[in-house]
């Protein structure tokens, strides 16, 4: 019961996101809101492992951390002209 | 009015996986009630191999002589991307001035680097324990390299040590096919013994492959984002 | 114990609904990534460490990931942050100062 | 026991003992069980590990891991627990308040720490406290984008933002 409200406000935090990733003035703020996406991804993942009793799920949200950092850091080289 | 189109196509898009995961009820083992191929496989896979997970019982059991082409493809494609990368004269290094990472995110990008090669290496060995595997271990090494190269221009890929890290791979896992024709029946068959359950030495040759295919995989798309990254027009 | 982590995931839960709205709500990319940063791997930081009080048995690797993020989000805000400056997006009109003339590598960058 | 044989050895073997020991702890919580089968697979992945990634880590400056380094560590990590805290319930305050009382601006902020791990957790404890954080760095100097600026001379920036951490720092390096 309690989970699902967490659950409703993430999803609220993920729409919140959106609209600046979707507004954005310039490449860098929607660069930010996706990076913002992704540590609420990561919470979310990890809630949704507590809601279905699976293990795994964490391994799950790892790989997700890993991967979104080297993304955002290319996104972020991008952007400053380095690679 | 571009921002309104984007807004409608998002409403849509949400709207409709609401609609479509509204009826899928996750968790649940759904695949008994019905008499699919697959309940075969659930039912069967564990005791056959010994792998908990039984996606990897069929990616390296079941259709292991399968992997073994998808895994060649890769390694095709690698060469591919390397003759067409590949030229005689030295090709001039970018004009522009490149701007050269911050103390800070080289700093970090050393310090995580072996700590990625190390979660890398724990999905690939518990591929018969855990959802993922040697490919998807492969592709967190890769990153690993990639990060690298994002964080500290000076690093460079050891490109002939990976060369044959990628081919010793390719070898062992050739070799365990044969193996298991020459101890068993067929190729790629399990000549080792099983072991435990849920225990990290089980499902017999399966850990060894994974391992293989996990170098290998990380090695070849270490080469590719390499080969791009070197050759910077 | 129960209890006690759940209050943790609420708390984690609500600072990353602060921490979005303030990436709404704010008005450059910088002082969005001052409410990006601290905001979310705070709420991260305690939502995970949440699930890991209430099931022991996976204390640990929500500890790592945990700590994951909290070595990794600043280094990529900071990136981020230096991306913007780099590529000169200009600070919001009601900022008070701004010293980066006499830093090294911003020394021909426009003020403000 | 472990401080005599980092004190006796080599660079380069003391970087070697530090990877080893630090990818052995990642790999127990990683898979959090103390079986022998996967104990013995972690000592062994690890030792082949830092023995082919340990280049990585030469010249980080990593201090040396005695009893006193550590306490200093865990009194570090206890005054940036501190400080995030009240970090959050400033930004949120600043966020959630119809007026939002913001003074944003760029500063400059001196050092004296010498090692890089050392400016990356610098930098990276000032990311994270209360509404500053790390826009570049040069040698000895940090660009710090202000939310509420109330000082715009450098001494006194440095006194505000990074001296309660440089103190904590300092000595865990030394």
């Amino acid at each position: 019961m309690i989970v699902s409200i967490f659950l409703l406000v993430i999803g609220a935090a993920i729409v919140l996101c959106l609209i600046r990733l979707i507004k954005g003035p310039t490449a860098t703020d929607r660069a930010v809101a996706l990076d913002t996406v992704t540590t609420v991804t990561t919470a979310l993942l990890v809630i949704l492992a507590l809601v279905f009793k699976r293990y795994i799920y964490l391994d799950v949200a790892l790989v997700y951390a890993v991967l979104m950092f080297i993304g955002s850091v290319a996104i972020a080289r991008f952007l400053e002209k380095g690679i | 009015m571009r921002i309104l189109i984007s807004c409608v196509l998002l409403v849509i898009l949400s709207l409709g996986l609401v609609f479509a995961l509204e009826q899928a009820p996750f968790g649940s083992n759904q695949i008994d009630n019905a008499d699919k191929p697959g309940r075969f496989y659930l039912n069967q896979g564990m005791e056959k191999t010994g792998a908990a997970n039984v996606v990897t019982s069929v990616v390296v059991t079941y259709r292991g002589f399968d992997t073994l082409g998808e895994v060649t493809i890769l390694f095709i494609a690698a060469i591919g991307l390397g003759a067409v990368f590949h030229s005689r004269k030295k090709v001039k290094r970018y004009e522009k001035e490149k701007q050269s990472a911050s103390l800070i995110l080289q700093t970090g990008c050393r310090f995580l680097f072996p700590l990625i090669v190390l979660f890398g290496t724990y999905v690939f060995i518990h591929g018969h324990l855990s959802p993922g595997g040697g490919f998807q271990g492969g592709v967190i090494i890769a990153s690993a390299f990639l990060l690298l190269f994002l964080g500290c221009e000076e690093k460079k890929i050891p490109m002939k040590s990976m060369n044959t890290v990628e081919s010793l791979a390719g070898i062992i896992f050739v070799g365990i096919g044969l193996a298991g024709l020459y101890w068993g029946e067929s190729f790629l068959e399990n000549f080792l013994p099983r072991g435990m359950d849920y225990m990290l030495l089980s499902g017999g040759v399966i850990p060894i492959i994974y391992i293989a295919i996990g170098f290998k995989v990380g090695a070849e798309l270490a080469g590719i984002v390499a080969g791009l990254i070197e050759r910077n027009p | 114990m129960h209890i006690a982590g759940m209050i943790a995931i609420g708390i984690g839960v609500l600072f990353l609904f602060l921490g979005s709205f303030g990436i709404v709500r704010l008005p450059d990319v910088y002082n969005r990534l001052q409410a990006g940063t601290k905001c979310t791997t705070f709420g991260c930081l305690f939502a995970v460490l949440g699930v890991g009080i209430v099931e022991p048995a996976w204390f640990w690797k929500a500890l790592l990931v945990s700590l994951f993020v909290l070595l990794t989000n600043p280094i990529s805000n900071h990136a981020l942050g230096r991306a913007a400056k780099k590529s000169g997006v200009p600070l919001w009109d009601g900022s008070v100062v701004d010293k980066s003339r006499d830093f090294p590598s911003y020394a021909n960058t426009e003020k403000l | 026991m472990v401080e005599r044989i980092f004190k006796k050895s080599t660079t380069r073997v003391r970087i070697f003992l530090y990877l080893f020991i630090l990818l052995t702890l990642v790999w127990m919580a990683l898979t959090s069980t103390l079986h022998w089968q996967e104990l013995t697979a972690g000592v062994l992945i690890s030792f082949i590990l830092s023995l082919f990634l340990s280049k990585s880590y030469v010249g980080l400056g990593l201090p040396t891991p005695t009893v006193k380094t550590l306490s200093f560590l865990l009194i570090y990590i206890a005054s940036l627990f501190k400080e995030i805290i009240k970090a959050n319930i400033d930004v949120a305050y600043r966020v959630v308040h119809p007026k939002m009382p913001i003074r944003p601006g760029i500063v400059v902020v001196k050092t004296e720490l010498k090692q890089d791990l050392a400016k990356l957790m610098l930098a990276n404890s000032i990311t994270l406290t209360p509404g500053t954080f790390t826009l570049d760095i040069a040698g000895d100097k940090l660009l710090i984008h202000w939310i509420n600026v109330s000082t715009q001379d450098e001494e006194k920036a440095t006194q505000a933002i990074a001296l309660k951490f440089e103190k904590h720092l300092k000595r865990v390096f030394s």
